[in-house]
């Protein structure tokens, strides 16, 4: 029997990594991924619950969440285009004229 | 007549003020005589007062004039008010009288000094400040005039404040005088706690009707505290310093202080509190031990000293100690009768010494002296009478008081106070009589130039000369022994203690009627004998002083040296005051330790601003990482940390 | 509920919203339509400021009312009222300040505007959500706008730097926001606060870790959103890159819809469990001011000091957010309002003295301003010293309302480390006025352009500031009404 | 008439008068300055003479609702204690504006910072409602700081940074301290409000007590300032402007002995109580020490500077004899050292004006050159070193009898200090006025012009009067005294059961009972 | 049945995502989280949400990775990550956080859950009606709101992504 604990542990693990992945990458197109990769952890989490819960908000939530996931992306990217028509990379460990 | 008292006061501060505000638009000769007639007026007052308080019977000769409220706070009340008594009479007298002289002395010696309102001025607040002291009727009124005359002296003796030494020994005196003053007033506090009142009628009433009894540690305390003060003020060991140094003011002003004000503030205020130190046989053995130590000291140190005014100033030290010691054995009269002749015969002397020097044009060496008699021979004549007086020669002034405290150390006391008294009398004498053989005999040391303008001072400086010159002759007579006259006066004062008849007399039966008139011949003889020494060493025999002087090189050069008090005082106190208060307190507590640690904490909060700012390190994995720390940080706390 | 439940729906709450979105969109057609002639003329800003000015007033019209729109989803009551005033506040004065700003940087696009208002709806929604879902909608909206706003000198490295950094954390931030929620939702099943608050009533507490742990991964989401500190990292550089005027804006509007929504779901759901979460914020709060406050003494450029010590007001606040009582919580209202003239006063100040292309933003630029211009000079002063805390500006009485906050419900270490604080502070703040005033200046001030939006709004800050120190009274009282609906 | 209000405003409104002037007519803003504080100082004159002596209840009081959701009031309202701090105040600012006339740097800005200066001081005496009087508190801060800092000496910014954050990190725990009486107050009596009089009445804990006097002492011991407090002073002083220097030693000071006198004692006399030894240490220790280290100083404003330390020692020793002596000693010194440390400070100040040192080696000898100033200056020094017959003595004399009575010790060392001023003080004027002239400038020195005899005459004249006739002065603050000691607990001795009661070593505070923390 | 689907696509779920966070070159990695996505999707099924796993596919494996990989092939992206690390102590302690975080939420999660309130859509009553249904209908009442906003949101998105990546303005 799958149970809720299974999916909140995969979701877990896929946060972790998202997390990690943030943590570890310099590519800012790449670390983005990871964030992406967060946020669907969050969702598998959601929906897990929503149907254990037989609630329908979870699901909702998701919906909302790949929107926003959506309208971020559009934006984050163009973010990055923006950076490497200056800099010429998007490396982010590049990007760090402003410190202290 | 006893209400004019008030104007006593009122006539020198007048006097002061107007020459102070206005003097320098004045004439000279007008503010001479402003201030002369402001004191003359105030004397002519003291001589109403005087007679006033004679109608009266000897019991009620005490009068109180309220003039208002000074400071009131909670129980605490102090009354600017005057108290006219024979004691008080006596010293206004003394002052005024003495003062006047001295003012009109100084209209010829000062005359040709810038600061001649000035000095007028002060001279006037000087008087003014000294009445006050003896005319209050409680601690702290007189501790005002206390005060006043400490202020008045270090204006004085600072007068020609462009010589560093002149300043430097004014504010010497007032300092000194204020470590006495920290004395007075603590005494002053100490009698409010166990009295609840500073009255000085209301005190002497509550201590002499028994409610302390003697010996005890309150009235012991009070009257150490307040005996400290008369230390500082009339320079005693160990405040004694001051008075050599203030030789730096004018004469006239050495005179004031030495002869009619301040110094004898001391001695008038512990007679005045005779009652108190009657209750206190500890006290009265240290005033006594202090009193002959210290007439014996500073004789010591008169005999080897160079400067003219030193000598004398040396001599008030002495003769001070001696109405301590009159004082510290129960003699309050012969202690305040000496008082008085001293006034005459010290300020004439140093009056004289002003004439002195007035003809030498400033000098005050007498190793530049010599033969000065035949040249200025009024003074000489003055001079050799107060000589007289001061060494005891019957029968002028110096020798009945002298006599009187010899004979009370004797009875009272003990026969060391009259042997340290005797040997200190041998000494005055001694040299006195060398700074009269010195300065006026042998052979001429002066300077040529010097020699050129020597003249004769103006005839209102030898008035008071020879004035002064009578009293040192006559005033004696007041205190014959067995009908002393001042006695009687002042018996109301002293009560049952101090008075030398009734104590005398019950001494007598023990000793022996025969005391008085043998210790009169012994001093006598003693006084003579000083004379001879001084006769032989400096006219028959000029060079053998220097010869002992070699002999006893180190004994010479101590004495000389004033046995490097001031130098000992230098370095263990003012030295090393200074050097605490510079190095340790100000660089060392107050920069380093204080000023070091609030900046120091500032630096630090700086530095750690600027070290977190290093935190930020413009890496957006490393803010992420921040994040996820205090996200695991929170969660951790949030469900474990219940 | 029913599916086919009927929609509760009141026109008027959503007003300003709608109005706001409207003029948004206005903006942007104005900007296609009108020439340039017009567009030097602040056509674009006189139009959204109208904008602003209009949704202030429907927004003043439904006071004192309690409206749920969209099944209790959305709540217009004077809680998110005092909010939308505070935001339509900031709004205002950011477009005041803005315009001249803009025009010198040339970035005078209608886009600017339209992304400033499409931001105040964000900010509107997370006061005014009642769920963790239009919170999280309206932060997403304020956010994305705000990412963009911070990007808007799209030429100058540093402005895309900014934008990077505060994408890339902000939406990273964002995920441990919704994990949270999702946990949240997961252990009581509703994304309602109110029904949140009703299971935890019905548990008698929170024991469930899983709940915990959510409510602790919302204190992170929202902890960066008002630059809580380990989460504040951002905020130096995003300041210091962004154009001046948004800064201004980012440091008053989203700080404050970021309270507001803190305040809201931790008053509301977890009110009755609040010493949960109380060790969690006073420990957030310390670090926060102090790590503000010790790091501003460093800073150089006024920028960024600026940002520090907007760090350690949302320690401040904090502190309020842990007392949590009827001082607490409507002085953080109240302290947010004071922030926003000051702050905003502030800002204004740092744009008029600087020059094309973020020049003269160091500290020291300022030497020997006090005499040569003295009308600036005062004002900043007067801000500086508001935010240090000292009466009778409305800084001062900010604190006083916080520390009492803190004193009240006993948390007197708390109030001893803010004061500490606020003596730290006054360091940093003194230095501004020092270098005004008592340095000579190191070279000629070339004569300033002001234009009289921003007189307007420098002078709308320092009234707000002084009246808001000397009269506080009514806005506490208004503060002190508003925030009883939160119980 | 609201007279308080009138002489506390009065300044803010010459403030916009000034505030319309062109800042090039410089006289004109210096002749509007002075006479708004003239008219200040005529205006609170009626003060002294309507002031009844005979209660001790707070009188001219107004009061009217100020922050009504918090129970803050705009209280204002004098006693025989605040009566003569006011007096002073309006007394010496106008002098201040005088010594101010060379000032022609940022005329305008610095005069409009001297009459705000004077309302936050006027404030701070009248508050009676705790939140009043810390905004004025503070309020007062800024202008003091701003004259430091812009027309100070040359280490001016640290000096008037110093100034500042000494004097706020003290207050800032005051602040907590006055919110935390409220809510004591209310747990108490159930009402919310900030006022003085209501406060006066809460009977508080001994471990509540010990807590928030030391909040208070801390503040005011900087303000004092007190012995390890006090290193912000020589450096304020040494920069400041005369006029600041004159204010700040002449009213600033004074806030924090106020403070005690008006805060710490009433409000929690077991504390104070048993604060006593460790106040009057620091007294002495500040006695002593000021003395000491003003003696060696070699710049003159450092000198007036320490010894003002010293002169506060004796202000706090007497406030802290709790008897009548004592305090009103105390107050009577505060004015004191008003009077003749300001004086001090505008003498220094002339010095400063003609040979722009003010280091005492650059001088010697000027009796010579100036007369009358030598004689105002000598009688000033007088003044504060003590001389029976000047003010300085009654203050002095009354604070030693007060400690006397209730510490023999510590008056008795106290006592040395009176010796110690004498040195310094006469030290420092032999230096200055008396020898021979050595230095070349100082020989062409001008005595002092009518306005500044304007400006020394009238605290000379005080300086006669306080000292010859004090009841005029004590009269009024009898009664107020009374009731303050009858509030602290009276004379010291009936403290002494606090003292054996069991101390705890680090008592607790307990302003919330766990009910009141959810709201 | 489901319960290998269950492992099985888990496994390619995790494996996905951790070849992502490895992966050097940015094209591959926008495969691997488009696989993961994928794969996330056939869960939504498992857990009866057929409307969310179509528009995970649809919107996110679909629009948002295309927008992702476009972007990388514009900026020519597909070069590996340099060799220069200038910090390099960030890695081990990195994945160090992660395990902790993920230690932290296994542990949280292993308590128990669902203890709210049972809503009322049961497997049953959402297949009677149908999944997309109820959710139009819902966001068409309750969050009516949030939905009208998200076209706000993505009218910004416009906006900004016209505004920051455009050449020429």
């Amino acid at each position: 029997m799958i149970t809720i604990t299974h999916y909140l542990v995969l979701s877990a693990i896929l946060f972790t990594v998202g997390v990690t992945g943030v943590l570890i990458r310099r590519n800012a197109i790449i670390i983005f991924m990871c964030i992406e990769l967060m946020l669907n952890a969050v969702n598998l989490s959601f929906v897990a619950c929503a149907h254990y819960l037989n609630s329908m908000q979870g699901q909702l939530f998701v919906f909302f969440t790949m929107t926003v996931a959506a309208a971020e992306a559009a934006v984050g990217l163009a973010i990055i285009v923006a950076v490497f028509r200056n800099k010429e990379t998007v490396n982010i460990d590049d990007i760090n004229i402003m410190k202290w | 007549m006893l209400n004019l008292v008030s104007l006593i006061l009122l006539f020198p501060l007048i006097g002061s003020a107007i020459n102070g505000l206005a003097g320098k638009r004045l004439r000279k000769e007008t503010v001479g005589y402003l201030a002369c007639g402001a004191v003359g007026l105030s004397f002519f007052v003291s001589i109403l007062v005087f007679c006033g308080l004679l109608l009266l019977p000897p019991e009620e000769r005490l009068f109180e004039k309220r003039l208002f409220s000074w400071i009131e706070s909670g129980s605490f009340r102090s009354l600017a008010a005057l108290q006219v008594d024979p004691l008080s009479t006596l010293m206004i007298l003394t002052v005024s009288g003495v003062g006047f002289l001295i003012h009109i002395y100084s209209i010829g010696y000062m005359h040709h000094d810038k600061g001649y309102h000035r000095y007028f001025c002060y001279l006037n607040l000087f008087t003014f400040s000294m009445l006050l002291l003896v005319l209050s009727n409680n601690f702290l009124l007189m501790f005002i005039g206390w005060e006043a005359v400490g202020l008045c002296s270090y204006l004085l003796i600072g007068f020609w404040f462009e010589k560093k030494s002149a300043s430097d020994a004014a504010k010497k005196a007032f300092v000194v005088n204020r470590i006495g003053d920290f004395g007075f007033a603590l005494g002053i506090m100490l009698i409010f706690l166990n009295f609840h009142s500073i009255d000085f009628t209301e005190i002497f009433s509550a201590a002499s009707h028994g409610n302390f009894e003697t010996g005890n540690f309150a009235i012991t305390m009070i009257t150490l505290l307040l005996f400290m003060g008369a230390t500082g003020k009339s320079a005693q060991i160990p405040l004694y310093t001051w008075l050599p140094d203030a030789m730096e003011g004018p004469t006239p002003v050495s005179a004031l202080i030495h002869a009619a004000t301040m110094v004898t503030a001391g001695v008038y205020m512990i007679a005045r509190c005779n009652v108190l130190y009657t209750l206190s046989p500890f006290t009265m053995t240290v005033v006594a031990s202090i009193g002959a130590a210290t007439a014996l000291f500073a004789a010591s140190i008169g005999l080897v000293q160079n400067d003219i005014k030193r000598v004398l100033a040396y001599s008030t030290i002495s003769q001070l100690g001696y109405m301590f010691l009159a004082c510290g054995v129960g003699a309050f009269t012969a202690g305040v009768f000496h008082l008085m002749t001293h006034a005459f015969f010290k300020a004439l002397l140093f009056l004289g010494s002003g004439s002195v020097i007035h003809a030498l044009s400033g000098e005050q060496d007498m190793r530049k002296m010599g033969g000065l008699k035949s040249h200025i021979p009024t003074t000489y004549k003055t001079f050799l009478i107060g000589t007289i007086a001061i060494a005891g020669i019957p029968p002028f002034a110096g020798f009945f008081s002298k006599d009187e405290i010899l004979l009370e150390a004797l009875i009272r006391g003990n026969f060391i106070y009259w042997s340290i008294g005797a040997i200190a009398a041998l000494l005055t004498a001694f040299y006195m009589f060398r700074l009269l053989f010195i300065t006026f005999h042998g052979e001429s040391r002066v300077d040529h130039h010097v020699m050129e303008h020597i003249h004769e001072s103006p005839k209102n400086m030898t008035l008071p000369l020879t004035t002064l010159a009578g009293l040192s002759f006559a005033g004696g007579f007041v205190g014959i022994p067995g009908a002393s006259a001042i006695n009687h006066f002042l018996s109301p004062v002293f009560g049952g203690h101090g008075h030398a008849e009734i104590s005398g007399a019950e001494t007598a039966e023990h000793h022996g009627a025969g005391l008085p008139y043998l210790m009169m011949v012994i001093s006598t003889a003693i006084a003579i004998a000083g004379i001879f020494l001084a006769y032989q060493m400096y006219v028959k025999k000029p060079g053998l002083p220097k010869r002992l002087a070699e002999r006893f090189r180190f004994i010479h050069k101590l004495l000389l040296n004033k046995y490097y008090v001031d130098e000992i005082y230098d370095a263990v106190f003012v030295n090393q005051i200074k050097k605490i208060s510079t190095q340790i307190l100000w660089k060392g507590v107050d920069v380093r330790v204080i000023d070091g640690s609030v900046n120091g904490i500032a630096r630090l909060v700086g530095g750690i601003g600027n070290i977190f700012r290093l935190l930020q390190t413009g890496y957006i994995r490393n803010y992420a990482f921040y994040i996820v720390i205090g996200c695991i940080f929170i969660v951790v706390l949030a469900v474990f940390g219940r | 509920m029913t599916p086919a439940s009927i929609m509760t729906f009141n026109i008027l709450s959503i007003l300003p919203i709608l109005i706001l979105s409207g003029f948004g969109m206005i903006v942007l057609f104005v900007d296609i339509f009108s020439s340039r002639r017009w567009r030097e003329k602040n056509l674009l800003a006189y139009v959204s400021l109208l904008g602003v000015i209009l949704a202030a007033i429907f927004a003043r019209s439904s006071t004192g009312t309690t409206l749920f729109s969209f099944n209790e989803t959305f709540t217009i009551d004077n809680y998110s009222l005092f909010f939308n005033f505070i935001f339509l506040l900031s709004t205002g004065l950011t477009i005041l300040i803005s315009h001249s700003y803009i025009r010198r940087e040339e970035i005078n696009h209608g886009e600017y505007y339209a992304l400033i208002l499409f931001s105040t709806i964000g900010m509107m929604l997370m006061a005014a959500g009642a769920d963790l879902l239009n919170i999280y909608i309206g932060l997403e909206v304020m956010s994305v706008s705000i990412y963009i706003l911070t990007g808007f000198k799209r030429s100058k490295l540093i402005s895309n730097e900014a934008s990077l950094k505060y994408f890339l954390l902000g939406a990273f931030a964002t995920g441990f926001l919704l994990y949270g929620i999702s946990l949240i939702y997961g252990s009581t099943g509703t994304i309602n606060l109110k029904q949140v608050a009703g299971f935890i009533a019905s548990k008698g507490g929170i024991s469930d870790p899983v709940l915990l742990m959510g409510m602790g991964l919302i204190i992170v989401g929202l902890g960066f959103k008002v630059a809580s500190v380990p989460f504040h990292t951002w905020v130096p550089d995003v300041y210091e890159g962004a154009p001046t005027a948004i800064t201004a804006f980012m440091s008053v509007g989203p700080k404050a819809a970021g309270f507001a929504a803190f305040l809201r779901i931790f008053m509301t759901a977890f009110g009755s469990t609040h010493g949960e979460w109380q060790k969690i914020i006073s420990i957030l709060a310390i670090l926060t001011m102090t790590t503000g406050n010790v790091i501003a003494i460093a800073q150089t450029n006024i920028k960024r000091m600026l940002a520090y010590s907007s760090i350690a007001h949302a320690g401040y606040l904090l502190i309020a957010l842990v007392a949590a009582n009827n001082i607490g919580v409507p002085g953080t209202l109240f302290y947010l309002l004071a922030y926003t003239f000051m702050n905003i006063g502030a800002f204004a100040i740092v744009i008029v003295l600087s020059r094309k292309g973020d020049e003269c933003i160091q500290i020291n630029d300022y030497a020997g301003l006090g005499f040569k211009h003295p009308f600036l000079a005062i004002a900043m002063t007067l801000f500086m010293l508001s935010m240090a805390g000292v009466p009778p500006m409305a800084g001062f009485v900010g604190k006083f309302y916080i520390f009492s906050a803190a004193i009240k419900s006993g948390y007197i270490g708390l109030a001893i480390i803010g004061v500490i604080n606020s003596v730290i502070s006054v360091y940093y703040y003194l230095r501004i006025t020092v270098i005004m005033y008592m340095k000579e200046p190191a070279r000629e001030f070339t004569p300033l352009t002001i234009s009289p939006l921003i007189v307007a709004a420098i002078v709308i800050s320092m009234v707000g500031t002084l009246h808001l120190g000397i009269f506080p009274s009514k806005v506490m009282e208004i503060a002190q009404q508003a925030t009883l609906i939160l119980k | 008439m609201p007279i308080l209000s009138l002489i506390t405003f009065l300044p803010v409104i010459g403030v916009f008068f000034i505030l319309s002037m062109d800042s090039r007519r410089g006289e004109l803003i210096r002749i509007t300055t002075l006479l708004v504080s003239i008219v200040v100082f005529v205006l609170s004159l009626p003060l002294y003479f309507n002031f009844d002596p005979r209660g001790h209840e707070m009188q001219f009081v107004e009061k009217l609702p100020w922050i009504p959701s918090f129970g803050i009031h705009y209280h204002v309202g004098i006693d025989g204690i605040s009566l003569f701090l006011i007096l002073l105040t309006t007394f010496i600012t106008p002098i201040a504006i005088l010594a101010s006339w060379h000032i022609t740097k940022h005329l305008k800005e610095y005069m409009i910072a001297m009459l705000v200066l004077e309302t936050g001081m006027i404030g701070v005496f009248i508050s009676l409602d705790l939140f009043l009087f810390y905004v004025f508190w503070e309020l007062m801060l800024i202008p003091m700081y701003l004259l430091i800092g812009i027309w100070g000496g040359p280490r001016r910014i640290y000096a008037a940074i110093k100034f500042f954050i000494y004097t706020m990190s003290g207050s800032v725990f005051m602040l907590l301290a006055i919110i935390a009486l409220y809510f004591l107050n209310h747990r108490a009596t159930g009402e919310y409000t900030f006022n003085l009089l209501e406060f006066y009445r809460l009977e508080l804990s001994f471990a509540v007590q010990f807590w928030l006097f030391l909040a208070f002492a801390f503040a005011f011991a900087i303000k004092v300032p007190m012995f390890p407090f006090h290193t912000w002073l020589p450096d304020a002083h040494v920069e400041a402007p005369t006029a600041g220097s004159v204010i700040l030693a002449g009213v600033l000071l004074k806030m924090g002995t106020y403070g005690f006198v008006r805060f710490c004692l009433p409000l929690f006399p077991a504390a104070s109580h048993v604060f006593i030894p460790v106040v009057s240490w620091m007294a002495i220790v500040g006695i002593i020490y000021g003395a000491l280290v003003s003696m060696v100083q070699d710049d003159l404003k450092k000198l007036v500077a320490y010894s003002s330390v010293s002169h506060l020692g004796f202000v706090m020793l007497g406030i802290f004899a709790f008897n009548i002596q004592g305090i009103e000693g105390g107050i009577t010194q505060m004015i004191n050292h008003g009077l003749s440390t300001g004086a001090l400070f505008l003498v220094v100040g002339m010095l400063y004006e003609r040979r722009h040192t003010r280091m005492i080696a650059d001088f010697g000898g000027l009796t010579k050159r100036m007369p009358v100033f030598a004689t105002l200056f000598l009688i000033v020094t007088l003044s504060s070193i003590g001389l029976p017959g000047l003010n300085g003595f009654v203050g002095e004399f009354l604070i030693l009898l007060g400690a006397f009575k209730s510490r023999i010790l510590y008056a008795s060392i106290a006592t040395s200090g009176i010796i110690l001023a004498a040195v310094y003080m006469l030290w420092m004027f032999q230096r200055v006025m008396f020898h021979e002239i050595i230095h070349e400038e100082n020989k062409t020195l001008k005595d002092i012009n009518k306005r500044e005899f304007a400006i020394l005459l009238p605290l000379v004249l005080i300086i006669f009067w306080i000292g010859i006739y004090p009841n005029s002065f004590l009269r009024k603050m009898d009664a107020s005294v009374n009731h303050l000691l009858k509030q602290a607990g009276g004379e010291v001795q009936t403290a002494s059961h606090l003292q054996t009661q069991n101390v705890p070593v680090t008592p607790q505070i307990d302003i919330v009972s766990e009910t009141e923390t959810a709201w | 049945m489901s319960e290998y689907l269950f492992y099985i696509v888990a496994v390619i779920t995790v494996t996905t995502a951790v070849y992502l966070i490895f992966e050097k070159n940015p094209v591959f990695g926008a495969l691997y989280l488009i696989q993961t996505m994928v794969s996330l999707a056939v869960l939504y099924i498992l857990l009866e949400a057929q409307f969310v796993a179509a528009v995970q596919i649809i919107v996110y494996a679909g629009a948002i990775m295309v927008l992702f990989l476009f972007v990388i092939m514009l900026l020519n992206l597909d070069i590996k990550e340099e060799a220069r690390n200038p910090l390099p102590f960030q890695r081990i302690p990195a994945i160090l956080m992660g395990i902790a975080l993920f230690t932290v939420i296994c542990i949280v999660i292993r308590s128990k859950l669902l203890q709210g309130k049972q809503d009322q859509y049961t497997t049953a009553y959402v297949q009677s009606i149908g999944n997309t249904k109820l959710i139009g209908n819902l966001l068409f009442t309750d969050y009516l709101l949030p939905f009208e906003i998200t076209s706000i949101l993505l009218f910004v998105a416009a906006i900004g992504a016209i505004m920051l990546a455009k050449r020429k303005l």
